[in-house]
């Protein structure tokens, strides 16, 4: 079943000339694990927020075109609304903290008491994401308190916990540790399992070929390209739109090294290991 | 486009997150006014340009719910929110109106700002403290006055003109070199009325 | 360059952030990298004097930084800031950018030839006029480096420089650190992207606890896996598939696992 | 986080109180000398709220705002006893200063009038997380926006002031000097305040985004991590306080 359904989504901010979304038109399935890459300003940050309904409510501007989440239209719901379909993470970690609570288990019900959830459930769904989301030990903490790691997978519990069915990742992990970010993907990774739908825009794309099961290339506010990461990591093009292919894929390239019997080239480590094992190297 | 109507009482989410902002730099600029030992306040930065990008609505707020906070450390300033939310509020309009356009103009609405908030805070101060502000300068002219004539209010009134009008001159000149030094897409932020246009 | 000897400090009684730090850092190239809380942006900031040690001497260029201010120290050692917006006030781009040399007292018109030098080296003479704040994040970035460039200090710190940056922005990093170098700077970094530091530095030094773990040229440390282990750092990818291989040498980057593949092929 | 606002964590049946009771007790304590006009019920009112404090256990904290008050408040009676226009019964002379008693007894209103309010209010902020009464107030019917407003200023304020010492470092390590001649430090103005606004500013955009996806604009009546806290005696409290604000009222028109 398709659960979001993009056509012909134009849009452009206030003030600006051109569009930063050009066009697009795509759909995803429930439960799939879709990557969004591309350079700089080619409109991946802007085609989160469309999912979400921050584009075009929050910023005005103007629109074309249509996005479907669940069959209702974006454009005509309210971003309230929607948010209770649509969960967004954004990268920084210190500015999504609203900034009005206390603890870390105040901040996870603040999205709730807004949706009128009741009291025993909100605490109910909020012991679920503390767990789910390895917080437990931090709840009582100040949100400002926690390292950035632990701030990021507390804004994907305060969203979790509306109970979303599709989760939107705007490079959640850029500003972390090394350590951090891992435990970041390994919690969106657990989450993907779950059978939530993952939208995760990103630079990592070590990260976007082992985790996601299709990759959309933005170019310029364009859809280059929407298919597996080795199909979109396999592309000779992806240069000139701005992308640097997984170390792994890179170097395969570079020894002609294919995955036995397909045109594509690995994209993992793993991939890339068993391809290369028994080769004099 | 159509001129956005300056009253419009349903905040967006930005123009509402711009207030606490707002208090915050009022806050900071009290700092450094004390950390310079300026013989200014400097508290209304933040109100002023809370004014300038979201209009009188969001201006006035700004200056009731900062001094509803500085009530929480200071109980007396509680009773001078009054003050703030006028400022807000004329800063609001004369700015969408057009009048704090250049520094000449600045400087006039500076003035004209300076004089709202003396006579707002003027019987404020005969209530309370029997007419004085607390400002040295502003008291000794207070006690000087008050030895030469026979008005409270003229006393009163002189002391706290002496105080406010320059520091909110100076409020207001720092506040519009601010405010035009922003980047466009801050200011865009907070403009509340326009329409989604269409590309279909 | 720089000499820190028995370098210990803590922002409260009884925690130490850095103890006992000893080196010697010499014109090569240098990341400086471990999880976060381990010390680094406390250490780059202890040596540009924006800390004063609790206990040890470090010495810039012959400057002991416990009796000079940051502001003097500015001639000499640079520190570019991760977060953009902790500096920028100026309403241009040249204007931001001369902010710095004035303050150290140039003259007007070397400080401007300066800044233009600068900011062609960062690639953004074409916004000369610009807010900054108009920029786009990673232009900001690169707007700060050209911010300190500028000073002509010897020495370069960049904060995470890469963090924001898409594979051009890095390919731009990488120019900048390579002019630099070829004008004989130290140039230093905290970084958490290995792949980057792997392509671009000669030294790396791994702390860990508010402790230098590891210390030596980057090939050397990225072949101790059980010490990176330790330190929460993980080798850049294309190290780990070399190993995985079973290639005894540390590869550091694709080009040297081609080659390599290539003198294989020839045997 | 260091908190800007003063209220004491501490257990205390006057903690235990709602803030509603507390507030009605700041207009109690405001009303009742300004009805019944009489020194001795301005004393008795201060003495109350100074009890109440010290049962609060929170009247150390008091002295900072107390001895700024003061501060004023010795200013007023220099000035009120020498210079009141109504001045005519000399008291004592000073030289050729001389103090009077209408000015004095005057100063003495103010002091009792600013001393009262001074310590109902403290009441309030010193035994009250500032999030507890802005959360009862929206429950009584204030805008939830509104109140995010309020209590977001606590935290965003030690906010700004961390970002502050970043731009500090930050601009230091570009030559500029912070310390030094009143002349250097007004040049550093500028390069402190600007990045400080300007940074929270673009971070409001954030906020912003962020709360519309935590369905900040949602229409659906707010519901409440926390059950309302109320005390047993509270209606009770309440109750009194109103009779005798009535009473008083009653007793000054027809007494």
């Amino acid at each position: 079943m398709n659960k979001i359904v993009v056509e012909g989504l134009k849009y452009k901010y206030p003030l600006s000339d051109t569009l930063a979304l050009d066009d697009l038109s795509f759909q995803v399935k429930e439960g799939e694990f879709i990557g969004i890459i591309g350079k700089n300003s080619a409109g991946k940050s802007t085609l989160c927020q469309a999912l979400v309904g921050l584009v075009p409510h929050f910023y005005k501007g103007a629109y074309g075109g249509k996005v479907f989440i669940d069959g209702l239209e974006v454009k005509n719901q309210t971003i309230a609304d929607i948010s209770l379909k649509v969960g967004m993470v954004f990268q920084n970690p210190f500015t999504q903290v609203t900034g009005s609570k206390m603890t870390v288990y105040e901040e996870i019900a603040f999205g709730l008491e807004n949706i009128g959830i009741p009291r025993s459930e909100m605490i109910a769904r909020i012991d679920y994401v503390l767990d789910l989301l390895k917080i437990e030990q931090v709840k009582d903490q100040n949100p400002f308190d926690l390292s950035g790691g632990q701030m990021q997978r507390m804004a994907i519990a305060s969203i979790i916990a509306m109970k979303p069915d599709i989760l939107v990742l705007d490079e959640p992990t850029s500003q972390l540790d090394p350590a951090g970010s891992e435990e970041v993907f390994q919690a969106i990774q657990s989450l993907s399992k779950q059978g939530i739908t993952i939208i995760l825009a990103e630079h990592k794309m070590e990260k976007v070929a082992l985790y996601c099961h299709r990759v959309l290339l933005l170019d310029d506010g364009k859809m280059v390209d929407i298919n597996t990461p080795g199909k979109i990591f396999s592309r000779g093009d992806l240069e000139q739109h701005g992308v640097a292919a997984p170390v792994y894929t890179r170097v395969c390239k570079e020894l002609g090294v294919r995955k036995a019997g397909t045109s594509e080239f690995p994209v993992t480590l793993a991939e890339a290991e068993s391809v290369l094992r028994g080769r004099k190297i | 486009m159509k001129k956005q109507s300056m009253w419009s009482l349903r905040l967006s989410t930005a123009a509402l997150v711009l207030i606490p902002v707002a208090v915050g730099v009022n806050y900071i600029g009290k700092l450094l006014a004390q950390l310079l030992k300026l013989p200014l306040w400097l508290d209304s930065i933040g109100t002023v340009l809370a004014a300038m990008l979201g209009g009188p609505v969001v201006g006035a707020l700004a200056g009731a719910i900062n001094n509803i906070i500085y009530g929480f450390t200071d109980p007396i300033s509680f009773v001078y929110a009054i003050t703030s939310v006028a400022i807000g509020l004329v800063v609001g309009i004369l700015f969408f109106k057009g009048y704090i356009s250049s520094w000449g103009k600045a400087i006039v609405a500076g003035l004209i700002i300076g004089l709202v908030a003396t006579v707002v805070s003027t019987p404020l101060n005969i209530g309370f403290w029997g007419g004085q502000t607390g400002n040295v300068w502003g008291d000794a002219l207070f006690a000087y006055i008050l030895a030469n004539t026979d008005s409270t209010w003229l006393a009163s009134l002189l002391d706290e003109l002496v105080v406010d009008v320059p520091d909110k001159l100076l409020v207001v000149l720092i506040s519009f070199g601010i405010f035009k030094g922003l980047p466009r897409n801050v200011v865009q932020l907070y403009k509340n009325n326009e329409k989604i246009e269409t590309l279909d | 360059m720089i000499k820190v000897s028995d370098l210990s400090f803590s922002y409260r009684k009884g925690t130490p952030v850095l103890s006992g730090i000893n080196l010697e850092l010499d014109q090569r190239s240098t990341a400086i990298i471990g999880q976060n809380g381990a010390g680094k942006t406390t250490f780059v900031k202890l040596l540009k004097g924006l800390l004063k040690a609790d206990e040890g001497d470090i010495f810039v260029n012959n400057h002991h930084v416990k009796e000079t201010t940051a502001a003097e120290l500015a001639k000499t050692i640079g520190l570019v800031f991760q977060n953009p917006n902790d500096q920028m006030f100026k309403r241009t781009v040249l204007d931001e950018v001369m902010f710095g040399p004035l303050n150290i007292k140039m003259d007007k018109q070397q400080a401007k030839e300066n800044a233009l030098m600068a900011i062609r080296m960062v690639d953004l003479q074409g916004k000369l006029d610009i807010n900054p704040h108009d920029l786009s994040l990673s232009e900001k970035k690169l707007l700060c480096i050209a911010a300190i460039v500028a000073m002509d200090p010897d020495i370069i710190i960049l904060d995470e420089p890469t963090i924001a940056q898409d594979h051009a922005g890095k390919e731009k990093i990488k120019q900048i650190i390579k002019a630099l170098k070829d004008k004989n700077k130290l140039v230093m970094t905290i970084i958490h992207d290995m792949d980057f530091v792997a392509e671009n530095f000669e030294r790396t030094i791994v702390f860990n606890e508010g402790k230098v773990l590891l210390d030596g040229d980057t090939r050397q440390v990225f072949s101790q896996k059980d010490m990176l282990k330790k330190a929460h750092v993980e080798p850049p990818g294309i190290t780990q598939l070399a190993e995985m291989l079973g290639i005894q040498e540390t590869i550091l980057t694709v080009e040297e696992f081609i080659h390599r593949n290539k003198e294989a092929a020839r045997d | 986080m260091k908190s800007i606002s003063l209220y004491v964590d501490k257990e205390s049946f006057i903690h235990d109180f709602d803030p509603i009771t507390k507030l009605l007790y700041i207009l109690f304590a405001l009303f009742l000398p300004l009805i019944l006009l009489s020194f001795t019920v301005s004393f008795i009112s201060v003495g109350v709220s100074i009890v109440l404090l010290m049962a609060a256990g929170v009247i150390r904290k008091t002295i900072p705002v107390f001895s700024f008050v003061f501060l004023v408040l010795i200013t007023v009676v220099i000035i009120q006893g020498l210079f009141r226009p109504e001045n005519e019964t000399i008291l004592f002379q000073i030289g050729p200063l001389a103090m009077y008693k209408e000015g004095l007894l005057y100063a003495l209103t103010i002091t009792l009038r600013v001393m009262n309010i001074v310590s109902a209010f403290l009441i309030l902020v010193l035994t009250t997380k500032p999030s507890d009464l802005v959360e009862t107030l929206v429950r009584k019917g204030m805008s939830p926006r509104i109140g995010y407003v309020i209590v977001s200023v606590f935290q965003i304020i030690p906010e700004m002031m961390a970002s502050m010492s970043t731009i500090t470092d930050a601009q230091r390590a570009r030559g500029m000097e912070t310390e030094g001649k009143l002349s250097v430090r007004m040049k550093a103005f500028l390069p402190l305040l600007g990045p400080v606004i300007l940074g929270a500013l673009i971070n409001t955009k954030e906020r912003a985004l962020a709360l519309e996806v935590r369905g900040f604009n949602s229409h659906v009546p707010k519901t409440y991590l926390y059950e309302e806290k109320t005390h047993a005696l509270s209606k009770w409290v309440q109750a009194i306080l109103l009779l005798l604000l009535v009473g008083a009222g009653v007793w000054r028109i027809f007494g």
